[in-house]
C-alpha cells in the first residue's frame, strides 16, 4: 500500500523538518525556544547527509564523518547560546528575543 | 594730406590723456593747484596742433579731402572686421576738432578760477582732461566701433564730472540717471553696429563683391566692415538698401534708425531728453563744456559722419527731421517758464540742438545744404552757449544762488559778464550782424529748399521763442532790482574768469562770418535766401519785444498772463511730468521683474535643489524602518533574498 | 537491515512521528513541552538513520544529541523561566512571514530535489549496507589527502572555546546581581 | 621634466612649507605663501611668452588644422594597462588660464593677509585648491583632467565650512554636492566617449581624432555640458554661486568666483565642444537660449540683492553665462569672446570680491542699506571699486568691452545651424543686459561709496593698507592693460581657438 521511499522521499522529508525549524527560529518568542528549532533544523541537514550519503555515495564513510563533526558543532553552539541566555537572563529578566533589539538606536529615527 | 601733423595727429587727443597721468602723479595732495595748469597748458598745446593742422589742411589738401592718416590695429574679431584705432581728418572732424579744444581750452582756464579752494580740485581737472580726451577721440574715430568706444567713455566721464559734488543725493541721482539714459540709448548703437558689421562682413566676405570702388583692386582684402568709407560707399548702401529689415522696412533704414537712437540719446533728443536738465547739478563749467558744447553735438557729428547713409534710405531723414524738429518746439516750450537759470539754458540747448537735426534731417544726397547749415549752427552754438552757461557761472559764483527770483540788477554789479552775456542773448536770437542770425538762417533756407514747409514754420515760431525766452532771462538776471541780498552783495568774477568769457563773445561775434558750411560742403553752390533773413529777424525782433513787454517794466503783466493759462503754464513747467513717466516705468519694471527675479531664484531654484536634499533624507528615513534591530527579522530578510536571487537563476538560467 | 517491506513501515512511521512531533516543538506554548518534543524527534531520526543502516551514527545520535545537547538545553530552561511560563504568542504579522518563508523556502528546496536527478547507487547496492565503523576510525585520523586529521583537530579547539566562553560569560560577574 | 609640471609642484610645495612653518611664526607663513605664489606668477609670465615664441617657430598655417597643437608636451605612462598617462601640455587658451589663475592666487595670497586663526589650514587648502586648478589647464590627459578637476573642487569645502561667515556649513556642503553632480555627469561623458573610442587611451587630441556616431554625441554632449555648466553656472544650477561665494572667506571667493568659475566654462570649451562637433551642433541652440536667461535673469537678480556678496556672485553668474552664451555661437569669435571673458570676468571678480574683503574687514557690514559716503574715508579702494564696476558694465578701455563685444558679434554672427533669428533675438537680449548691469553697478557702488556717511564709527576707517594696494593695483592694471591694448590677450589665444573654430 505505500511504495518503497525513493530518495525524494526521503528529501522531501528531510526538507520538512527543515522548513518547520526555520519557522520556528523565526518566531518563537523566547531564546531557547529559538535554539530548539535551530537544533531540529541541525537534525534535519544531518539527515539530509546521511540520506545521500546511503543512496549516491554508498562505499565511503566521508558523510558520516562530517555527521559527527556537525553534532560536536552543535554542541559547542549549543553551550555558548546557553551561556549567553543565562547572562541574558540575568539581565533583563527576560528571555523574549523581540526585545533584543537593544542595537538600535531609537535615537535616529527622524520621521 | 601728408606732412607731420597729419601722421601725428594721434597727439591732438593723447595730451589730455598725458595730462591725466601728471595730475594724477604730482598734482595731488598739497599741490592741488597745479592740475589746473597741466590740464590748461595740454589743452592749450591740443588747440595749437589743431589750428596747425587746419592751416595745412587748407593750404595743402584738395578741398574736402577725408583720409585716415594714421591707425594702429587694436581688436583683432575676424578677417574683414579688424577694428583699429585712428585719426580720421575731413571737414567735418577738423570742425568739430577746433570747437572742441577751443572750447574745453576755455572752460579749463575758466575753472581754474570757479573751482578754486574745492577739495576735490585736481580730481576735477583729471575728469575734464579724461572727458576732453574722450571727446577728441570720438571726433577723430574712423570706424564705427571705435567711435563707440569713444562714445562710452564721454558717457563715463560725463557720469564721473556731474556726479563730482557726490555728497548731494540730487547729484548722485542726475549722475546715474545721465549714464542710465545714455547707456539705454547706447544699446540701440551697439544693436546698430552688431547689424551694421554683420551684413557689410557678408557683403565683404563674398568674392563676387569686389570691394569698395566695383574693382577687385587690392584694397578689397584691406576694407573693414566697420569703417565709414566701407559703410558710406554706394555699392555697400544699394546691396543694404535692397535687402529687407524688420517691420517693412529696408536694412539700411533699420540700420540708421538704430544708429539714430544711440545719437538722440547722447543728444537728449525728445524721448531721452530727460538727463539733461537734471545734469545741471554738476559744476557750471562742466555744464558749459560738456551740455552746450561738445557731448551733446556728439549726436549730430555721428549723424553727419554718415549722412550718405542717412541720406540713402530717405525715410531714416524724415525720423531725423520729425525728432529734431518737435524736440526744437517742445523745448523751448519748457524753457519759457523754467525759473533755474540754468535749466532755462539747457533746454534751449535741447532746442538748438534740434535745430541742428532739423537742419540734417531737411538735407538730402541732391542738396545736402542742411548739412552745412547744421554744423555751421554747431560751430556757432558751442561759443555762444559755452559763453551763456560760464556767464551764468559766474552769477551763481557772484550770487550763490540758481534762482531767477533772486537774481536781478546785476548790469551794475557784474559789468563784464553782463555785456558778454548780453552779446550771446542777441546772437543766440538770431538778430544779425551775430553768429546766431546766419547759422539759423541757413538753416531754416535750406528747410524751404527742401520743400519742409511745416518744419520750415515751426523753425521760425521756435526762432521767435528763442528770441523771447533769451531775453526774459537776460532781463529777470541783469535788469530790474536786487531781487535778493545775495544779487545786491554781487561783484565781478576774478579776471581769469572773465577773460575767457570776453574772448568767446568775440567768438560769438565774429562766427557767423566764417564760411563754415562752405567749407564744410566744398562742390555744393549755396546761395542766400533774402525773404528767410527777413523773416528771421523779424521773428528775432517780435520775440524779443514781447520779452520786453512782459517783462521790462515793474508791472506784472507776466504773472498775470502766467494764471490766465492757468493749468498749461503749470503743466510745461513741469516739463509735461515726462520724468515722473519715466519713474514710473523704471519703478515698475524694477517691482515686476527685478523682484520677482530675485524672488524666483531665492524661493523656487533654490528650493528645488534644497527639495532634492529633503527627498534623499525622506527616503532614508522610509529605509530605516527595516532596521527593527530583531534578529528574527535579518534572518527573514535574508532567506527571502536567497530565494529571489534563486529564483532569478532558475529565470535566467531557462 | 533495509530489507523491503518492514523498511518501508518503519520509514513511515518515524517519519509521520518525527513530523507531528516538530511541529509539536515549533508550535508549542510551554517550553518544557517543546524540548520533550524536541527528544521526540531527534529519537524518531534516529530510528529513520537506523532505517538508512547507519547503526553507530543513530548511536551517536542519541548519545550525543539528546543525551548532551538537549538535557544542556533543559537545564537552561530550568535555570531561567523554570518551563511552565506561558509563553505569549508572537504577533500576527511575524507568524505570517515566518510561514511564508517557511513554506517556499520548502518549495524552493523541493522543485531544486524534483528537477535533479541524483546519480543513484544501482538498485542491488542499495541492499547491502555494511557499514564500517572501522573505516570511519581510520579516516577521521589519516593524514592522507582525504583524511580529516585536521578538521578533527580543529573541532577540538573549537569544542574547547566554546567551553572556556560559556564559563566566561555564564560567570556571575558584578557582585549585586543575585 | 617639462616646466609645466613646476606649475603644479611649486604651490604644493609651498603648500607643504606653509604648513611646516611652526605656529610661533605665523606671520611667516604668508610670506612664505607670497613667495610661492610670487614664484609661480613669474613663471606663467616666462611661459607664457616663451608660448608665443614657440607658436611663431612652429609656423604653419593655423586655419587648416584642426586638432589643437600643445607646447612644452611631456607623456610618462601611468596605468598603460588603460591607456592613462600623465600627460601634460597646454596651448594658447590653457597659458591664459594659467596666467589668470596664478595672478589671482598671487593677489588671494595678499588679499588674505590678516587671516589670523589656523592660517596655516588656511594657506596650505588654498595651495592645494591652485594646485588642482593648474593641474586641471595643464593636463591634455582626460583622466589627468577629472584628477585635478576633483582635486581643485574638493577644499572649498572645508575653506568655506571653517573659515567661511553666515550659514557656512549649509553653503559649503551644497557647493560642494551640486559641484559633485556636476562632475558625476562629467565623469559619465568622459567614459562614455572613452568607450566608445576603444578604450585604449584617454589622450584628447587623439579622442578627437575619433568621430564618435551621432546619437552618441546626441546624449554625451549634453551630459558633460550640464556637468560643466554647473561649476560655471548654467541657469538652472547656479544656485549654489551666491550662497557658496557669501559664505566664503575673501580670498576663497576670489579663487573661486575667478578661476574655478572659469573652470567650468574651459570644461565646455575642451571637452564638449571640441571633442563633440556634431552633439554641439544639435544642442547649440538648447543651449544659447538657456544662457540669455542666465545673463539676463542673473542681472536681474542682482539688482535686487542688499548684501555686497551676493550682489557680486549674482553678477558673476550674469558674466559666466557670457562665456557660455559665446561657446554656444559655435564661431570663431563667439569661442574667441568666451576665452576673453574667461580671463577678463576672473580678473573683475577677483578684483570685486578682495575689495568686498577689505570693505567688509573696515566696516564689519556687508549690507548695501547700512553703508554710505564712505569714498571720502577709502578713496583707492573706491576707486578701484568704481573700475572693477566699469568695467563690469563692459566700458571700453576696460577688458570687460573687449569680451563681451566680441561675444556679442559672435552671437549676432551665428552658425549654420542654429536657425538664425533666434540667435539674433538672443543675442539682443543678452546685449541689452548691459544696461540692466549699468542700472545694478551703479545704484550698488553709489549707495555704498557716495551720498552722505551713514554711519559715525565709518569715520576712523584708514584707506588701503600697502598689501591691498598692491592687490588691488595689479587687478586694475591687469584690466586696464587688457581693455585698453587687447592684442596681448588675443593674439595669445587666436591660434589655439583656430583649430576648434575649424572644427565646425
Amino acid at each position: 500500500m505505500f511504495p518503497t521511499p525513493t530518495i525524494t522521499h526521503w528529501l522531501t522529508l528531510s526538507a520538512l523538518l527543515f522548513s518547520i525549524g526555520l519557522y520556528g527560529i523565526f518566531t518563537r518568542r523566547n531564546a531557547v525556544g529559538v535554539l530548539l528549532s535551530i537544533e531540529l533544523t541541525l537534525n534535519s541537514a544531518i539527515l539530509n547527509i546521511l540520506i545521500f550519503n546511503r543512496f549516491v555515495a554508498s562505499d565511503d564513510v566521508d558523510g558520516q564523518v562530517l555527521v559527527l563533526f556537525i553534532i560536536a558543532a552543535a554542541a559547542a553552539e549549543a553551550v555558548v547560546a546557553l551561556a549567553i541566555f543565562v547572562s541574558f537572563y540575568r539581565h533583563r529578566h527576560t528571555l523574549d528575543v523581540t526585545q533584543a533589539n537593544h542595537i538600535y538606536d531609537q535615537g535616529n529615527r527622524t520621521s | 594730406m601728408t606732412g607731420f601733423l597729419f601722421e601725428n595727429a594721434w597727439m591732438i587727443p593723447a595730451l589730455p590723456l598725458i595730462s591725466i597721468l601728471l595730475i594724477g602723479l604730482f598734482a595731488t595732495g598739497s599741490n592741488a593747484r597745479a592740475a589746473g595748469i597741466i590740464g590748461s597748458v595740454a589743452i592749450g598745446t591740443a588747440f595749437l596742433l589743431t589750428c596747425g593742422l587746419g592751416l595745412s589742411y587748407l593750404s595743402s589738401a584738395a578741398a574736402g579731402a577725408s583720409a585716415v592718416t594714421w591707425s594702429i590695429e587694436w581688436l583683432r574679431y575676424q578677417d574683414h572686421l579688424v577694428v583699429s584705432m585712428g585719426t580720421l581728418i575731413d571737414p567735418i572732424s577738423l570742425l568739430l576738432l577746433f570747437v572742441v579744444t577751443s572750447v574745453s581750452l576755455l572752460v579749463h582756464v575758466y575753472s581754474i578760477g570757479y573751482m578754486a579752494g574745492d577739495e576735490g580740485y585736481s580730481r576735477y581737472f583729471v575728469f575734464l582732461s579724461l572727458f576732453t580726451f574722450s571727446m577728441l577721440g570720438l571726433v577723430l574715430a574712423p570706424n564705427l566701433l571705435q567711435m563707440y568706444v569713444f562714445w562710452e567713455l564721454v558717457g563715463v566721464s560725463s557720469f564721473l564730472l556731474i556726479g563730482f559734488y557726490y555728497t548731494l543725493p540730487e547729484a548722485i541721482a542726475a549722475s546715474k540717471k545721465a549714464f542710465i539714459v545714455t547707456r539705454f540709448a547706447d544699446l540701440f548703437f551697439l544693436a546698430g553696429i552688431l547689424v551694421l558689421g554683420f551684413f557689410v562682413h557678408q557683403l565683404v566676405v563674398d568674392p563676387a563683391w569686389g570691394g569698395v570702388s566695383g574693382t577687385a583692386d587690392q584694397s578689397a582684402a584691406a576694407t573693414q566692415a566697420l569703417d565709414f568709407a566701407t559703410i558710406n560707399s554706394e555699392r555697400v548702401l544699394e546691396n543694404l538698401k535692397g535687402q529687407a529689415g524688420i517691420f517693412g522696412l529696408d536694412l539700411l533704414t533699420v540700420a540708421m534708425l538704430l544708429v539714430f537712437i544711440g545719437a538722440a540719446g547722447k543728444s537728449a533728443m525728445f524721448p531721452l531728453h530727460v538727463w539733461l536738465p537734471d545734469a545741471m547739478a554738476g559744476p557750471t563749467p562742466v555744464s558749459a563744456l560738456i551740455h552746450a558744447a561738445t557731448m551733446v553735438v556728439a549726436g549730430v557729428y555721428l549723424v553727419a559722419r554718415l549722412f550718405p547713409g542717412f541720406a540713402a534710405s530717405g525715410d531714416a531723414l524724415d525720423v531725423v527731421a520729425a525728432v529734431g524738429c518737435f524736440t526744437c518746439l517742445f523745448a523751448a516750450l519748457i524753457a519759457c517758464t523754467q525759473r533755474d537759470i540754468k535749466r532755462v539754458l539747457a533746454f534751449s540747448t535741447l532746442s538748438q540742438i534740434g535745430y541742428m537735426m532739423l537742419a540734417l534731417g531737411v538735407a538730402s544726397a541732391e542738396h545736402p545744404a542742411g548739412l552745412g547749415a547744421a554744423m555751421f549752427h554747431l560751430f556757432t552754438h558751442a561759443f555762444f552757449k559755452a559763453l551763456l552757461f560760464l556767464g551764468a557761472g559766474s552769477v551763481i559764483h557772484a550770487v550763490h544762488s540758481n534762482d531767477v527770483a533772486d537774481l536781478g540788477g546785476l548790469r551794475k554789479k557784474m559789468p563784464l559778464t553782463h555785456a558778454t552775456f548780453l552779446i550771446a542773448t542777441i546772437a543766440i536770437a538770431g538778430v544779425p550782424p551775430l553768429a546766431g542770425f546766419f547759422s539759423k538762417d541757413e538753416i531754416l533756407g535750406a528747410a524751404l529748399d527742401g520743400e519742409h514747409r511745416l518744419v520750415f514754420g515751426v523753425g521760425l515760431f521756435v526762432a521767435a521763442l528763442t528770441a523771447f525766452y533769451m531775453f526774459r532771462l537776460y532781463i529777470l538776471t541783469f535788469l530790474g532790482g536786487h531781487k535778493s541780498d545775495g544779487a545786491a552783495k554781487a561783484h565781478e568774477s576774478p579776471p581769469i574768469m572773465t577773460i575767457p568769457l570776453v574772448v568767446l563773445g568775440v567768438m560769438s561775434v565774429c562766427g557767423g562770418w566764417i564760411a563754415v558750411s562752405q567749407f564744410v560742403l566744398p562742390g555744393v553752390e549755396l546761395h542766400a535766401h533774402l525773404l528767410v533773413m527777413g523773416l528771421s529777424v523779424a521773428a528775432a525782433v517780435v520775440g524779443i519785444g514781447a520779452a520786453f513787454w512782459l517783462y521790462g517794466g515793474q508791472s506784472n503783466r507776466a504773472q498775470t498772463m502766467a494764471e490766465s493759462m492757468g493749468g498749461i503754464y503749470r503743466l510745461v513747467q513741469n516739463k509735461f511730468y515726462i520724468d515722473e513717466v519715466y519713474l514710473l516705468v523704471t519703478k515698475m519694471i524694477f517691482r515686476f521683474i527685478a523682484a520677482p527675479a530675485a524672488w524666483f531664484d531665492r524661493h523656487v531654484v533654490d528650493a528645488a535643489m534644497n527639495l532634492s536634499a529633503t527627498v534623499v533624507r525622506w527616503l532614508g528615513a522610509r529605509l530605516n524602518v527595516l532596521q527593527t534591530g530583531q534578529v528574527q527579522t535579518y534572518g527573514i530578510w535574508m532567506i527571502n533574498g536567497t530565494i529571489l536571487v534563486l529564483l532569478f537563476l532558475w529565470l535566467v538560467q531557462r | 537491515m533495509y530489507d523491503g517491506t518492514v523498511a518501508t513501515l518503519f520509514f513511515y512511521l518515524f517519519a509521520v512521528a518525527s513530523i507531528a512531533l516538530a511541529l509539536g516543538v515549533v508550535l508549542g506554548r510551554r517550553l518544557l513541552r517543546s524540548a520533550v518534543c524536541l527528544i521526540g524527534v531527534l529519537g524518531s531520526s534516529a530510528g529513520l538513520i537506523l532505517v538508512l543502516g547507519f547503526e553507530f551514527i543513530a548511536g551517536i545520535q542519541v548519545l550525543v544529541f539528546i543525551g548532551g545537547i538537549v538535557v544542556l538545553l533543559l537545564f537552561a530552561i530550568m535555570m531561567t523561566s523554570e518551563g511552565h511560563t506561558f509563553e505569549q504568542r508572537p504577533n500576527a504579522a511575524r507568524r505570517v512571514m515566518g510561514g511564508i518563508v517557511a513554506t517556499a523556502f520548502f518549495v524552493v528546496t523541493l522543485s531544486v530535489y524534483w528537477n535533479t536527478d541524483f546519480p543513484l547507487v544501482s538498485k542491488e547496492g542499495l541492499a547491502v549496507s555494511h557499514e564500517d565503523v572501522h573505516a570511519i576510525g581510520r579516516k577521521l585520523l589519516s593524514n592522507e589527502r582525504d583524511g580529516y586529521i585536521v578538521p578533527f583537530e580543529v573541532i577540538s579547539l573549537l569544542l574547547l572555546a566554546a567551553l572556556i566562553g560559556g564559563i566566561v560569560i555564564a560567570r556571575k560577574h558584578d557582585p549585586e546581581d543575585t | 621634466m617639462s616646466w609645466l609640471s613646476l606649475l603644479i609642484l611649486i604651490p604644493f610645495a609651498t603648500a607643504l612649507a606653509v604648513v611646516a612653518t611652526p605656529d610661533s611664526k605665523w606671520y611667516v607663513r604668508r610670506w612664505v605663501a607670497l613667495f610661492g605664489t610670487g614664484v609661480v606668477l613669474a613663471l606663467s609670465l616666462v611661459m607664457s611668452l616663451s608660448y608665443m615664441q614657440a607658436v611663431q617657430q612652429r609656423g604653419g598655417d593655423a586655419s587648416v588644422l584642426t586638432i589643437s597643437q600643445m607646447e612644452f608636451e611631456q607623456s610618462i605612462p601611468w596605468f598603460k594597462s588603460m591607456g592613462i598617462e600623465y600627460h601634460v601640455g597646454v596651448d594658447g587658451i590653457a597659458m591664459a588660464m594659467i596666467v589668470l589663475t596664478a595672478i589671482i592666487i598671487f593677489t588671494g595670497v595678499l588679499a588674505s593677509w590678516e587671516v589670523k586663526d589656523r592660517s596655516r589650514e588656511f594657506y596650505a587648502f588654498l595651495l592645494v585648491l591652485v594646485t588642482g586648478v593648474f593641474g586641471v589647464f595643464i593636463s591634455v590627459d582626460l583622466f589627468l583632467f577629472f584628477l585635478f578637476y576633483e582635486v581643485a573642487v574638493l577644499p572649498m569645502y572645508l575653506l568655506i565650512g571653517v573659515w567661511g561667515t553666515g550659514r557656512k556649513e549649509y553653503s559649503a556642503m551644497k557647493l560642494t554636492l551640486m559641484l559633485m553632480v556636476g562632475s558625476a555627469l562629467v565623469l559619465v561623458g568622459m567614459l562614455a566617449l572613452y568607450h566608445a573610442a576603444g578604450s585604449q587611451t584617454f589622450d584628447l587630441n587623439k579622442l578627437a581624432m575619433v568621430d564618435y556616431s551621432r546619437d552618441l554625441q546626441q546624449w554625451v554632449f549634453p551630459c558633460v555640458f550640464v556637468g560643466f555648466g554647473v561649476l560655471g553656472a548654467l541657469f538652472p544650477f547656479h544656485t549654489w554661486s551666491p550662497d557658496g561665494h557669501a559664505s566664503a572667506p575673501t580670498a576663497v571667493s576670489m579663487l573661486h568666483a575667478g578661476v574655478l568659475m572659469k573652470l567650468g566654462g574651459y570644461g565646455v570649451l575642451r571637452v564638449a565642444v571640441y571633442l563633440m562637433p556634431e552633439g554641439a551642433k544639435q544642442w547649440a541652440l538648447f543651449f544659447l537660449v538657456l544662457t540669455t536667461i542666465n545673463i539676463v535673469y542673473g542681472a536681474y537678480a542682482a539688482v535686487r540683492q542688499t548684501d555686497l556678496k551676493y550682489f557680486t556672485a549674482y553678477s558673476s553668474v550674469s558674466h559666466c553665462g557670457f562665456v557660455l552664451f559665446g561657446l554656444c555661437s559655435l564661431n570663431l569669435m563667439g569661442f574667441k569672446g568666451a576665452v576673453i571673458q574667461m580671463f577678463s570676468h576672473g580678473i573683475m571678480t577677483g578684483l570685486f570680491f578682495g575689495l568686498i574683503g577689505m570693505v567688509y574687514g573696515r566696516s564689519k557690514t556687508r549690507d548695501l542699506t547700512k553703508m554710505g559716503g564712505l569714498s571720502k574715508r577709502i578713496p583707492w579702494l573706491a576707486t578701484s571699486f568704481y573700475i572693477a564696476g566699469l568695467a563690469s558694465l563692459g566700458l571700453p578701455g576696460l577688458s570687460g568691452f573687449v569680451a563681451e563685444s566680441t561675444v556679442f558679434l559672435g552671437g549676432f554672427f551665428g552658425n549654420r545651424w542654429g536657425d538664425a533669428t533666434t540667435m539674433r533675438i538672443c543675442t539682443l537680449l543678452a546685449t541689452s543686459s548691459i544696461v540692466v548691469t549699468a542700472v545694478y553697478v551703479l545704484r550698488g557702488l553709489s549707495r555704498v561709496f557716495q551720498g552722505p556717511m551713514t554711519k559715525s564709527e565709518f569715520n576712523q576707517m584708514q584707506d588701503a593698507t600697502i598689501p591691498e594696494k598692491l592687490c588691488t593695483g595689479i587687478l586694475v592694471a591687469t584690466l586696464a592693460i587688457v581693455g585698453m591694448y587687447p592684442p596681448v590677450l588675443i593674439d595669445l589665444i587666436e591660434h589655439a581657438i583656430l583649430p576648434i573654430a575649424n572644427r565646425f
